[in-house]
Order: structure tokens, then C-alpha cells, then sequence
């Protein structure tokens, strides 16, 4: 047996994973009264090389680090957008940055969406609330490659009309005759016009063509069960499900414990995971 | 100036604790002069009532932030005594050592941050800070170096935590004891010297009035008693602390939700001023010296002069702590445990000298050694009847100056007893009409 | 930042060695002075003033004269702090709510009982909203710095909610519990960094309780560690009478 | 392999010679009865016979609270934490600590290798001491010897009046030349006897706790445990971390640092708007019991727990992890028929 870190001399030479780079807001846009999507540059005009379902931790320096989404799509070049929910601290400080502001990014993490798996199938997404933001990415791809997949159906569910997010977009796949878009919304308000209940609603009535149908599906911690079962009783095969996850978590890199759920890291192994992996896992939805 | 006159200081600033000034007087006649004491009651001794003897010294060092050091001291002389609790010398020496620097701290802070403003004509310390930058930075320092002895020995200046009934839960190390004696040596000597040159200066705007009065203090015939000692009066002498009783006899009045005291005549004072006159033939040279720069004789009988007394006792525990510090060097640092055994559960007395005089706690234990009895007696309550004396023989001597100047006056007369009034509320309640 | 945060501090019942403890920050009070102007503080000078943005408030509320000045403050404040165990949790002065108050009266006043009132010492958030708590007694200095900063810099102060049982095992200290005493520091909020048992003395629970304390398990520890049920319930109440009103162990 | 007998008079020598070499930290007495691991100063200072350090040498490679990059607020910039290599001796190190050290590498290196803790790590050189295990210690049962000598570069096992040295690697070679000590001949004495042991064999743990997801040892843990964390601080394995900002006064500049964390703590699991994905303190205590047993060892084949015993012995609520595990393998053989 050799002690293979008895070298004192030579130090590894190893990336720094908690240094970010520093990158610009270029744009910003109020989406309702908590919500606002970010544009963001990195330096030089670098790509992020991400895929859709994967994410950043965006540094405040002073305030802090957290996991945000990549909600545009690989497709979109030279920037990135970010979908950011007022919560909490950081994301109260984020919400009163201008453009030309800096962030500090570490990323793309997470595994993101395997299309591959998605080509030639139908999509379903199956997005709830906030949920939506890391979905656009996936559906933007889909749009921009329209030809690789088969139908694009969208399933939307939002608590009320005033909360909707991407409210351009959703008009623009409303009207786009090969988007089949369907949202509900819990409590409308007076001017809503739309469907009113929760998302599991929308899906009994959806015309799938089972076998050939990949899911993925994201939303709030409770979506997830309910989701399922509707999902499971219209007959999807478990194999064609996919659903993205939050857990709370400090260092995006699978090494601060903090997101995992038994053996799995969300932040290495997820936040996709394909449903019959994660089936099993006590803890997991 | 009218011979009707109606004072009424609500609330008075810079001083610990919620107090008001009232003095009324109508056609020449003195109608009230008293300080009215309207902090909030505490009810300590209540508090103890079926505490055991650990936490003891734990609840009463939050009767005052500024005194807590001396509280605690005293509950532990207190709890020691009646459980029968034998204390080493290092104790002693370590305890000493915490006196001192909490005497220190808080007759700098008094003197820098609460009396100077009035020397000055200022009304706070802050616009110092953009006048006199030197001297605010000196103060913090001594303050700072003042506080590391008791972060250094007792865990925290305020609040202290390591001292316990029998000795400390953890013993500084030499490296530490080193460390405060250079701080000592190389910057508290110079500041303080500093100070009394300050202080010299402004000696002048110090008011002259005097009035004979009785002093009480400790005493001890081998050094400066601070920590430990008898009791004794510029009257009658000395008695044990056991007999405290025969020197406070607190009384009720309306005007105070803090109990009065007096020994032989209406009223006596405690202190510095007190303490200086009893005992300054124990003095070192530092405080002799700046005694005598500073204009302070013994038999001294003017109150205004007790914060000049606090700053020339800040000298004798700056050096004196040097000294403790030697002594428990020489003798090598032993890791005592705290002796908590106890040998009896009966009743006991503790005294100390905290900044503002004499403080005295007498508990009475069961045998699970849990408070039955607990009694407090405050130093600012002791002086309350001496300030309302004082106050009357003031107010006719400087009625001919303006409203202002006798407001000034009087404040400034209170604030040099360095009042601690959330010490001296740990008693009553009174009603009060705002 | 355009204007320097406007800052009050004002004190009730309690002993004032939270701002004592302001004023021991020797080393920083110049750099704290730089980012905010105080406008009012009875125990270091005269002004008072009409409004302020950040009001820190010490000490607990027990008479009906504290309820009605708590009122003013944080109608004049936009943030208001509380500092230190009394005016986060009511403090040691809790510990009196825990005698009928008949028999606190007949102690302090004898014969005179009846002729004062009073009210049980409570927390400044019985009355009024209270923004951030910089707990401890006295109040932890490190974590005022650590509110103050956030507050200068515009976001949220963190409270922390692990036990001080953390904080002491980071610092490697020996456990008290092994040393023959007891502790509450595995209840107790952390935030002080083990400040007492840093220096061999048990944890007396002064930064208040952990959130959902597991209050059965903590009086099963203090008395397998030799406390009677009645001394460990005292022991819990030191700081913590007012959160534990109405329980029993 | 070489064998050496250091005689006991002789111990402080050798530290000695040690320090010659590199910085050498070594057990010593911090409080009354506890133990720690500090830089030698005093040879003197030197615990050779302790049954556990409160912290495992965890601490010098991934130190309890480090920095991970600094900033300056006025420039909105930053930079990375600096790392050296510890490049020092381990002095009495017991075989479940470098057992523990190892899985660790594992954790840091796999997956996106950390640069902190691999950098740290490098020329850290170990000499193990055997021990006597106490009431709390059980390595036995996750397989590592008191006696043993895997990893270690020289070994000291323990006679009445001194040690047998084995020396095991290059590098211990290297530390022991220019100190003469004599050869020891006469074989080792026999290892002590563990006093708990976990009734399955390792290789069962995985199913045993798959079973044991729903038993109702969690609950009643639950009514004792109080959710300290103590038993998290003070694993050799525990690795999760916390990161929070801390601004200096000036509110300029400021540092962003780590800190050990763990699961038995409400908020480790706590994401914004109100969610605790493990509520209770049974959820996060078989949590913390199936990371050791069972999760990480799905993948790696290997217990994350070396029977150190510290998670026991400092639990001020006296819940055994032994006893837990017990309870679970009970009941797991209750379920299953013995075979024929
Ligand atoms: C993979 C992933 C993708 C996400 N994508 C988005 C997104 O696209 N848009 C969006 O608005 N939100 C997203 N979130 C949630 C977002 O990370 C939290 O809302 C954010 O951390 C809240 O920070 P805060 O400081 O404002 O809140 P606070 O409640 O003040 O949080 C304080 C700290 O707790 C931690 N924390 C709190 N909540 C979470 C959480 N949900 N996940 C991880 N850490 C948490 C963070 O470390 C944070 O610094 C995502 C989370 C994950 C895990
Ligand atoms: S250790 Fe406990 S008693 Fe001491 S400061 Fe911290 S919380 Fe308060
Ligand atoms: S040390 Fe004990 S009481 Fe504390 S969290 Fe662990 S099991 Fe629970
Ligand atoms: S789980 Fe307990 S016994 Fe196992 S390695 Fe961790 S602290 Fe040691």
C-alpha cells in the first residue's frame, strides 16, 4: 500500500469550483409582481454550453450564492436568461439590481434534459408555477428545432392569471399551430377567460399517443405526486417520464450533502431524473 | 431669577437607568428637591427565590451591565459564605485582578463619555469624536484595555462568565496574563497619564460646593479594599460586613422606585469620593500623584469632585493590576477546580467596592442549596438620600443664576455620582405621575 | 447609499449591558459611526429625535408606561431591532412571571403589596412587530455586527437556528456534561459561538430556544445528568419563561 | 517489513525527531478528559494512549470553518481561498481515522474533484497507534482493525513498556532515518476486544436498512434525540458543509466561507418559502444513520461509517448508533426465515 498523497511537491493542478466569473446583466424584464427575467453575458461573449434543465449558482458578493435555472434555450447565442422568484434575501437584493449590474456564475451544473431521449417523440411538458422557467429552455429548443420532435404540448398551471409568467411567449404558443398549449390557472381573476383548477385537471383530457409520448415535468414540491398519478392513470409508460427537482443546496458540485436524497446528488445526478431511477427513493417526490 | 422656581429633567441622559430631576421652590421656599428614580422595578431578590447556587451569581450580575462584574463578585462572596465554600488565594488574586479592571473600565468610561460632555459644554460624546479625535481614541483604549481584562479573565467583560461559586471554570494562561500586563505597562500607564493632563484642564469648570457628609466604604488595613474588606464609616469607623444592616437601614420613599438609606445622620455618600477619603492613605503613587495635580485633598466634601476621585483610582488599579499580575506569576498559575462542595447551608454576606460604592448581597440557603432569603443592597440607593440633601443645600446657594445654569448644575451633580439606577431598582414600585 | 441610516436606541427594562456592550466595541464604534448618524440615545447623550430608520431597542416591557413608549418607537421606526435576551424573549426578567405575582409583590414590598402595579415582563414583540433580534445576554457582539452590516448593506440579517452544541463541537471544546455539569446548549440557538463553554462554564440558554425544541428529550438529558424534573424546568426557564408559559415538563 | 521497538522513555525522542522533518500533530489533553489533535509543540505535550479525539484529523484537510474566496465590495470582484498542502505528520493516528480519511478522498475527489481539500491533503505522512477499544468504539463490525495497518506509513502497536514501530512505506523509511532504534523480534501482541459489535455482517447493512426504512426505531430515537448536531460535528465522515458570506464592518470587503454542517440540523434541508424535506427528527436521523450505512455504501460497497464510536460517546441523549442498527437487524431477522 503506498500513500499516494505523500508528494509534498506537487500540488494538483485543479480548477477552483467555488470561483465564479463575472458576468453582466444586459437586460431585464419585470414579469409580474415577484418574478423577473434576467439577461446575462458572460465576459468576452463566451457561451455557457449549457443544456436545457441545467443551472447556475449566481454569487452576491456580501449576500450570498443560490441555484438558479437556465431558462433560455442552447440555441439562443452570446447570452442567458435567468427566471428569478422573490423569495428571500438574495433574491430580494437581485430584484432591485439595474442592467450593467455584475453576478458572479458557476456553471452550467446538473445533468439537464438528455434530448437526445426526447428526439422524434412527442413532448409533453408539464410545468407548474416557477417550475416553467428551467421548461422554457426545453421548449425554446424544441421550437428551434422543430423538425427533430414530434408534437410539442405544453401543460401550464399557474396560481392565478396575474402570476403567469412569459405572458409574450405564451401568446406566441397559443397562436403557433404546432404548439399544442393548454394552462389553467387555480384562481382567476375576474378578466381571466381561461381554465380554472389545478394543473392535474389539464391532463385527462389531453390526446397523447402514449407509447410515443417523453414527459418532463416540473413545479412546486407538492405538483409532483399529483402529476404522477394523472400521468400514470392516462396510461404514460413510466419509462417516458422525466421530472426536474429542487432541494435546497450550497455548492452546486456535489459535495456539500445538502441537496441529496439517499444515494443521489440533485445537483450531479439531477435535478432531471428519469422516473423509474428515482421511483424507488423514499424521500425523492 | 424669580424666586419661584420648577425643575423638571425627565428622563435624564447620560446616566444608567431612567431618572428625573424635580425641584420646586415658591417664594423662596424649597418646596422638593429629590431625584426621582422611575426605572421600571426588577425584582431580584424575588427572581433568586428557589434558584440554586450556581445560577445565583448568573441572575444577579444582570441586575446592572455597567456594575455586573461587582454584583457577581459580591453574590459569589455571598453564596461562598453561606455554603461554607473556601476560596484560594489564586481566587482571590484573579477576582482582585477582575475588580480592578472593572473599576477601571467604568471610571473611564464615566469620566470620558458621561462627565466630560458637561466639562466641555457638549452634549454627548459623539461630536468629540470630530473635535477632540485624540482624546475619543485614547478613551477607547483605555476602555477596550480596561474590558480585555475582563474578556481575558472572566470570559466577558460584561456579564462575566467563568467566575463560580469556589473559583473559576477556566484559568487565564500565563501567555494571556503576560499580554495584559505589557498592554498595561506600555499603553494604560501613558493614556492615564494623558488623562490627568486632559483633566486638568478642565479642572476648572468642576463646580465648588460642599456640604459635610458621612463616607462609607471598605476597608482593609493591608491595601486599597475593593474586593473584599470591613465596612467603614468617616464617622464611626469599622464594622464587619455581617453587620451591614446597622450601616444601610433602608427606608421607603414615594418619590423612588429605589429604597434610601442612612447610617448615623440623614443621609451619607458612597464611592469614589467616599472610598478616597477612607482610604487613600492605602493609595499607590500613580493616584497619589494625580491626586494632587488634580486638586483632590482628603476630607474632601464636594461631590462634583468624585468623578476627579473615579480618574485617580483608575491610576491606582491600572498599576495595581500589575502588580496582581506579578504576584499570580510568582506563584505559578495552578489549573484550580472550582470547590463546590458545600460544608453548610445557612446564611451569608458579601461586600464589594463597585465603581459607585459599596454593594452588599446577603443570601439564606436550604439544603438542596437553594436561595430561601435574598437581600441586595445598591450603591446608587445608598447615595439617593445624600444626592436630595446635597440638592437642597445646592439649589438656595445657585438660585440666583438662570434656569438653565441650575438645570446644568444639578444634572451635572447627579451624573457625578455615576448613578446606576438599574442597580438601585432592584426593589420597588412606584406609581408614578408623569 | 445617498444618506446615512438614521439610528435610535432606546432602552426598558433590563440592565443596559446590551448597549454597554455598544459601547465596547471599541475597536469598531468609529467605523460604525461612519455608516450611520445617531440621533437618539439617552445613556451616552442629550438629543432626541422625531424619527430615525433603524431603532434598537433593549430591554423587556414591564409596566403599562413601556407598552405606550414601545408604541411611539415603532411608530417613528422604520426597522426596528430588538437587542439582547430581555427584549428578545423577556430574558432573565421572565423569571419573574414565573412566581404568582402575589407572592413577587409580598417579597420586594411586604406589607405594601397592593400599592403598585405591575405586568409580567414580556418581549418588545408582545406589543409591536419586531424586524430582527440580535439575541444573547448580554447581546452577542458578534452577531450585532453581523445585523448591523445587513442592515447598512441592505439585505436581510440570517438567524441562525442550530444549537449551540454546533458552534462548541467546532471549537472542539471538552462537553460540560462530561465534566459533571450540565448544559443547554443542545437547545439553545446558536449565534454566540459557544461563548461559555469556550471558557468551561455550561450553556445557561441565554440566545433563546432552538426552533420546535424537543423539550422532553432536553429534561430526559438534564435529569439522567442528575437534576430533579423541577430543577431542570427551572434551569429551561432562566431565559426562556416566556416561550415555555403554559408548558410543563 | 521492518519492526522496531520504541521503548516508552524513548517517545519524546522520537516526536523529536519527527519535528525534524515536518510540522508533526499529535493527540493532547484539551479540558479534563478530552483529547485533540494540535501542532507539537513540547514532545512532552504528546497522548500516544487516548481512546478518541473529539475531532478526526478531517480537520486539517477540510478545516471546520475555511474560506473559499474573499471579495471586495467596492470593486464588485473576487478571489479564490488559498490552500496549501498540510505537508505535515500525523502523529497516533487510530486505524478507523485513516479509514475515515480515505472515504473522504473519495467524496472529494469523485465526481468534480475539490481543489481545497485535495490540495490540503498532499504530503500528509501517518503514523498509526493501535488502541484498546472502549465501550464505544465497534470499527470490528465495519471491518477495521485496532491493529490496523492499511494506509498507515509507519505503525506503532502497543506493548506494556513501549511500542512495536512497523515501518510500512517509502515514506516512513525516510522518517526514521538518523534515529537508531533497536529491532524488535518477537511478533506483535494479539489486538484488544471490541465490547460492541453490530450482529449482521457488513456486506448485510445495505438490506438490513432496507428494510428498516419504516421501523419505529425512528420514532422512539426521535423522542430522545434533540436535534444538536454533535453527533454530524464529530463524525470522521460527516462532510457536508454550510457557506455564508460574512462583511466586514466596513461593509467593503468580505470573505465567503464554509463551515461543517449537518443533517440532523432543521434548516440543512430547508429550501425558501417554508419546505423541510426531512421535518422531523426521525426522518433526519435515519437520514443521518442510512448515509453511513447504506446510501453511500449502494455505490461505493464500503460502510461510510468506522465504527468510531464518537457519535455515541458524545450524544449528550445517550442514543446509540450501535444500538440502533441492532434494533433494525432484529427486527430484519424476525422477517426472514432461517434457512434450513
Ligand atoms: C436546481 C435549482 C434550480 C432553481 N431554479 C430557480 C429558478 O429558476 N428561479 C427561481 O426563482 N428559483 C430557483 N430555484 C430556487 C432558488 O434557488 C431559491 O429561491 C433561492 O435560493 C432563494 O434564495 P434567497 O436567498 O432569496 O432565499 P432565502 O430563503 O433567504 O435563502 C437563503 C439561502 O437558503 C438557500 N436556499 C433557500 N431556498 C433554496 C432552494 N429552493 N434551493 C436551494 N437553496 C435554497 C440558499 O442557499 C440561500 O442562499 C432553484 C433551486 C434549485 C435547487
Ligand atoms: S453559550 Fe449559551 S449562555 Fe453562553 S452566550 Fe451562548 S447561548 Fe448564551
Ligand atoms: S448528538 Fe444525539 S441528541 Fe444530538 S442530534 Fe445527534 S443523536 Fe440527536
Ligand atoms: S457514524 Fe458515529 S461511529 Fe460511525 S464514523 Fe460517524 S461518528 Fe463514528
Amino acid at each position: 500500500m503506498t500513500n499516494q498523497f505523500s508528494s509534498d511537491t506537487a500540488p494538483i493542478e485543479l480548477k477552483d469550483l467555488y470561483l465564479p466569473v463575472m458576468a453582466e446583466i444586459t437586460d431585464i424584464k419585470k414579469m409580474t409582481e415577484l418574478e423577473t427575467l434576467y439577461t446575462v453575458q458572460l465576459p468576452d461573449g463566451a457561451e455557457l454550453g449549457h443544456k436545457p434543465g441545467q443551472f447556475v449558482e449566481v454569487s452576491m458578493f456580501g449576500i450570498g450564492e443560490a441555484p438558479f435555472s437556465i431558462s433560455s434555450s442552447p440555441t439562443q447565442r452570446g447570452v442567458f436568461e435567468l427566471g428569478i422568484r422573490k423569495v428571500g434575501m438574495l433574491t430580494d437584493v437581485m430584484s432591485r439590481y439595474q442592467v450593467g449590474h455584475k453576478l458572479g456564475i458557476r456553471g452550467p451544473f446538473g445533468n439537464g434534459i438528455d434530448v437526445e431521449k426526447f428526439k422524434g417523440k412527442d413532448v409533453l411538458i408539464v410545468a407548474g408555477g416557477i417550475g416553467l422557467v428551467p421548461m422554457r429552455s426545453m421548449i425554446n429548443y424544441v421550437i428551434d428545432n422543430r423538425d427533430d420532435f414530434g408534437r410539442l404540448i405544453i401543460c401550464y398551471g399557474s396560481r392565478s392569471d396575474k402570476e403567469l409568467l412569459f405572458v409574450d411567449e405564451l401568446k406566441q404558443w397559443t397562436d403557433d399551430p404546432r404548439i399544442e398549449y393548454h394552462v389553467t390557472v387555480d384562481h382567476g381573476s375576474p378578466e381571466w377567460t381561461g381554465k380554472t383548477g389545478v394543473i392535474t385537471t389539464l391532463i385527462p383530457t389531453l390526446d397523447l399517443d402514449l407509447p410515443n409520448t417523453v414527459t418532463c415535468v416540473c413545479g412546486p414540491p407538492v405538483m409532483y405526486r399529483f402529476v404522477l398519478l394523472a400521468l400514470k392513470s392516462k396510461g404514460l409508460p413510466e419509462g417516458n417520464i422525466y421530472m426536474s427537482l429542487e432541494r435546497r443546496m450550497k455548492c452546486g458540485v456535489g459535495k456539500c450533502g445538502h441537496c441529496q436524497i439517499n444515494h443521489t446528488y440533485v445537483c450531479q445526478d439531477g435535478p432531471v431524473y428519469h422516473y423509474p431511477d428515482i421511483k424507488a427513493l423514499q424521500e425523492a417526490l | 431669577m424669580s424666586m419661584n422656581l420648577d425643575i423638571n429633567v425627565k428622563h435624564l441622559t447620560r446616566v444608567e437607568g431612567h431618572g428625573n430631576i424635580v425641584v420646586n421652590m415658591k417664594e423662596g421656599v424649597l418646596e422638593k428637591a429629590e431625584l426621582a428614580i422611575v426605572e421600571a422595578p426588577r425584582y431580584f431578590e424575588a427572581m433568586l427565590k428557589g434558584r440554586s447556587f450556581h445560577e445565583a451569581a448568573i441572575i444577579t450580575s444582570r441586575i446592572c451591565g455597567i456594575c455586573s462584574l461587582g454584583h457577581q463578585m459580591c453574590s459569589l462572596q455571598a453564596t461562598e459564605a453561606a455554603l461554607g465554600l473556601e476560596i484560594s488565594k489564586q481566587t482571590r488574586l484573579l477576582r482582585k485582578l477582575l475588580t480592578h479592571g472593572a473599576t477601571l473600565q467604568s471610571n473611564v468610561l464615566h469620566a470620558y463619555f458621561l462627565a466630560a460632555p458637561d466639562l466641555l459644554g457638549v452634549g454627548s460624546v459623539f461630536p468629540l469624536v470630530g473635535s477632540h479625535p485624540d482624546v475619543v481614541l485614547r478613551a477607547l483604549r483605555m476602555k477596550r484595555l480596561a474590558n480585555d481584562i475582563g474578556d481575558v479573565v472572566s470570559g466577558r467583560a460584561v456579564h462575566p462568565i467563568t467566575p463560580v461559586p469556589g473559583g473559576f471554570t477556566r484559568i487565564p494562561t500565563e501567555k494571556e496574563l503576560l499580554g495584559l500586563k505589557t498592554k498595561l505597562v506600555e499603553e494604560m500607564v501613558p493614556d492615564f497619564l494623558a488623562t490627568v493632563e486632559t483633566l486638568k484642564a478642565l479642572a476648572g469648570a468642576i463646580p465648588s460646593f460642599t456640604r459635610e457628609t458621612e463616607f462609607i466604604s471598605l476597608r482593609r488595613d493591608d491595601e486599597y479594599a475593593l474586593y473584599d474588606g470591613d465596612i467603614c464609616s468617616s464617622d464611626t469607623g469599622t464594622i464587619g460586613i455581617e453587620e451591614y444592616r446597622k450601616m444601610t437601614n433602608e427606608f421607603v420613599v414615594s418619590h423612588s422606585t429605589s429604597k434610601h438609606c442612612k447610617a448615623n445622620r440623614s443621609s451619607y455618600m458612597v464611592g469614589a469620593l467616599a472610598r478616597w477619603n477612607n482610604n487613600h492613605d492605602k493609595l499607590n503613587d500613580a493616584a497619589l500623584n494625580a491626586a494632587k495635580e488634580l486638586g483632590l485633598e482628603p476630607g474632601c466634601c464636594n461631590p462634583y469632585m468624585n468623578t476627579i476621585a473615579q480618574v485617580v483610582e483608575a491610576g491606582y488599579c491600572a498599576l495595581d493590576s500589575v502588580a496582581i499580575i506579578d504576584e499570580l506569576l510568582s506563584d505559578g498559575l495552578k489549573n484550580e477546580k472550582a470547590n463546590q462542595e458545600p460544608t453548610r447551608f445557612g446564611t451569608g454576606v458579601g461586600s464589594t467596592e463597585v465603581p459607585r460604592g459599596i454593594l452588599y448581597h446577603e443570601y439564606t440557603y436550604d439544603r438542596q442549596a437553594r436561595i430561601v432569603k435574598a437581600n441586595c443592597i445598591i450603591p446608587t440607593g445608598q447615595n439617593l438620600a445624600n444626592i436630595d440633601d446635597d440638592m437642597k443645600k445646592l439649589v438656595p446657594e445657585i438660585i440666583e443664576e438662570s434656569k438653565e445654569d441650575i438645570t446644568l448644575k444639578l444634572e451635572m451633580l447627579v451624573r457625578a455620582y455615576d448613578p446606576c439606577i438599574s442597580c438601585s431598582v432592584h426593589m420597588l414600585d412606584v406609581d408614578f405621575v408623569e | 447609499m445617498a444618506q446615512k441610516p438614521r439610528v435610535a436606541i432606546f432602552d426598558f427594562t433590563g440592565c443596559e449591558g446590551c448597549e454597554l456592550n455598544q459601547l465596547n466595541f471599541e475597536d469598531q464604534l468609529l467605523d460604525i459611526l461612519a455608516h450611520v448618524d445617531i440621533v437618539e440615545w439617552r445613556e451616552a447623550m442629550d438629543d432626541r429625535a422625531e424619527e430615525y430608520d433603524i431603532a434598537f431597542v433593549e430591554g423587556s416591557l414591564s409596566t403599562p408606561d413601556c407598552i405606550k413608549r414601545i408604541n411611539e418607537v415603532r411608530r417613528k421606526a422604520k426597522v426596528l431591532v430588538a437587542l439582547g435576551a430581555c427584549a428578545v424573549q423577556g430574558g432573565i426578567n421572565g423569571v419573574k412571571n414565573t412566581h404568582p405575582i402575589e407572592e413577587v409583590r409580598e417579597e420586594v414590598y411586604g406589607d405594601d403589596k397592593y400599592l403598585f402595579p405591575t405586568l409580567p415582563a414580556l418581549p418588545i414583540s408582545a406589543a409591536v412587530k419586531v424586524d430582527y433580534n440580535v439575541r444573547g445576554c448580554p447581546m452577542t457582539q458578534i452577531e450585532f455586527l453581523k445585523v448591523f452590516t445587513a442592515l447598512v448593506m441592505g439585505k436581510e440579517p440570517i438567524e441562525p437556528t442550530q444549537s449551540v452544541c454546533v458552534e462548541c463541537k467546532l471549537n472542539e471544546n471538552e462537553c460540560v456534561y462530561s465534566k459533571g455539569m450540565i448544559c443547554l446548549g443542545p437547545v439553545t440557538r446558536a449565534g454566540c459561538n459557544a461563548h461559555c463553554t469556550n471558557v468551561g462554564q455550561y450553556c445557561t440558554g441565554c440566545r433563546g430556544l432552538v426552533p420546535e425544541p424537543n423539550l422532553a428529550g432536553m429534561r430526559e438529558i438534564l435529569v439522567e445528568h442528575g437534576l430533579s424534573v423541577d430543577e431542570a424546568w427551572k434551569r429551561l426557564q432562566l431565559y426562556n419563561a416566556n416561550e415555555l408559559e403554559g408548558l410543563s415538563l | 517489513m521492518v519492526q522496531f521497538f520504541l521503548e516508552s522513555d524513548r517517545i519524546a525522542e522520537f516526536v523529536a525527531h519527527l519535528k525534524g522533518h515536518k510540522p508533526v500533530f499529535a493527540p493532547h489533553l484539551k479540558g479534563d478528559k478530552s483529547y485533540a489533535f494540535s501542532l507539537v509543540e513540547d514532545p512532552a505535550g504528546v497522548v500516544l494512549d487516548y481512546n478518541r479525539t473529539m475531532h478526526s484529523v478531517k480537520k486539517y484537510f477540510m478545516p471546520p470553518r475555511e474560506k473559499l474566496l474573499t471579495f471586495d465590495l467596492t470593486e464588485n470582484s473576487c478571489e479564490g481561498g488559498q490552500v496549501e498542502p498540510v505537508n505535515a505528520i500525523f502523529l497516533g493516528v487510530h486505524s478507523y481515522d485513516l479509514a475515515a480519511v480515505h472515504r473522504l478522498d473519495h467524496n472529494f475527489a469523485e465526481g468534480q474533484a475539490e481543489k481545497n481539500y485535495l490540495t490540503r491533503r498532499q504530503g500528509a505522512v501517518f503514523i498509526g497507534v493501535s488502541y484498546e477499544p472502549d465501550q464505544y468504539h465497534f470499527s470490528g463490525s465495519v471491518g477495521i482493525d485496532p491493529q490496523d495497518t492499511r494506509g498507515f506509513d509507519i505503525f506503532l502497536t502497543k506493548l506494556l513498556d513501549g511500542y512495536v514501530l512497523e515501518v510500512l512505506t517509502p515514506e516512513g523509511e525516510k522518517l526514521m532515518q538518523g534515529l537508531d532504534l533497536p529491532a524488535h523480534e518477537t511478533g506483535k501482541p494479539a489486538r484488544g476486544h471490541f465490547q460492541q459489535h453490530i450482529y449482521v455482517p457488513q456486506t448485510k447493512l445495505n438490506t438490513v436498512m432496507a428494510a428498516g426504512y419504516d421501523n419505529e426505531i425512528w420514532e422512539q430515537t426521535a423522542k430522545k434525540c434533540v436535534g444538536c448536531g454533535t453527533c454530524n460535528v464529530v463524525c470522521p465522515t460527516c462532510y457536508c458543509f454550510n457557506v455564508e458570506e460574512n462583511v466586514d464592518i466596513s461593509a467593503t470587503k468580505g470573505d465567503r466561507q464554509r463551515s461543517w454542517d449537518g443533517c440532523m440540523l432543521r434548516d440543512f434541508s430547508a429550501v425558501a418559502g417554508g419546505e423541510v424535506f426531512r421535518e422531523g427528527l426521525a426522518d433526519r436521523q435515519r437520514h443521518r444513520v442510512f448515509r453511513k450505512f447504506k446510501y453511500l455504501s449502494d455505490t461505493t460497497g464500503k460502510p461510510w461509517c468506522v465504527g468510531c464510536g464518537r457519535c455515541t460517546a458524545y450524544c449528550t441523549a445517550d442514543i446509540s448508533i450501535v444500538s440502533i442498527v441492532n434494533h433494525l437487524v432484529a427486527d430484519y431477522e424476525k422477517t426472514v426465515v432461517a434457512p434450513i
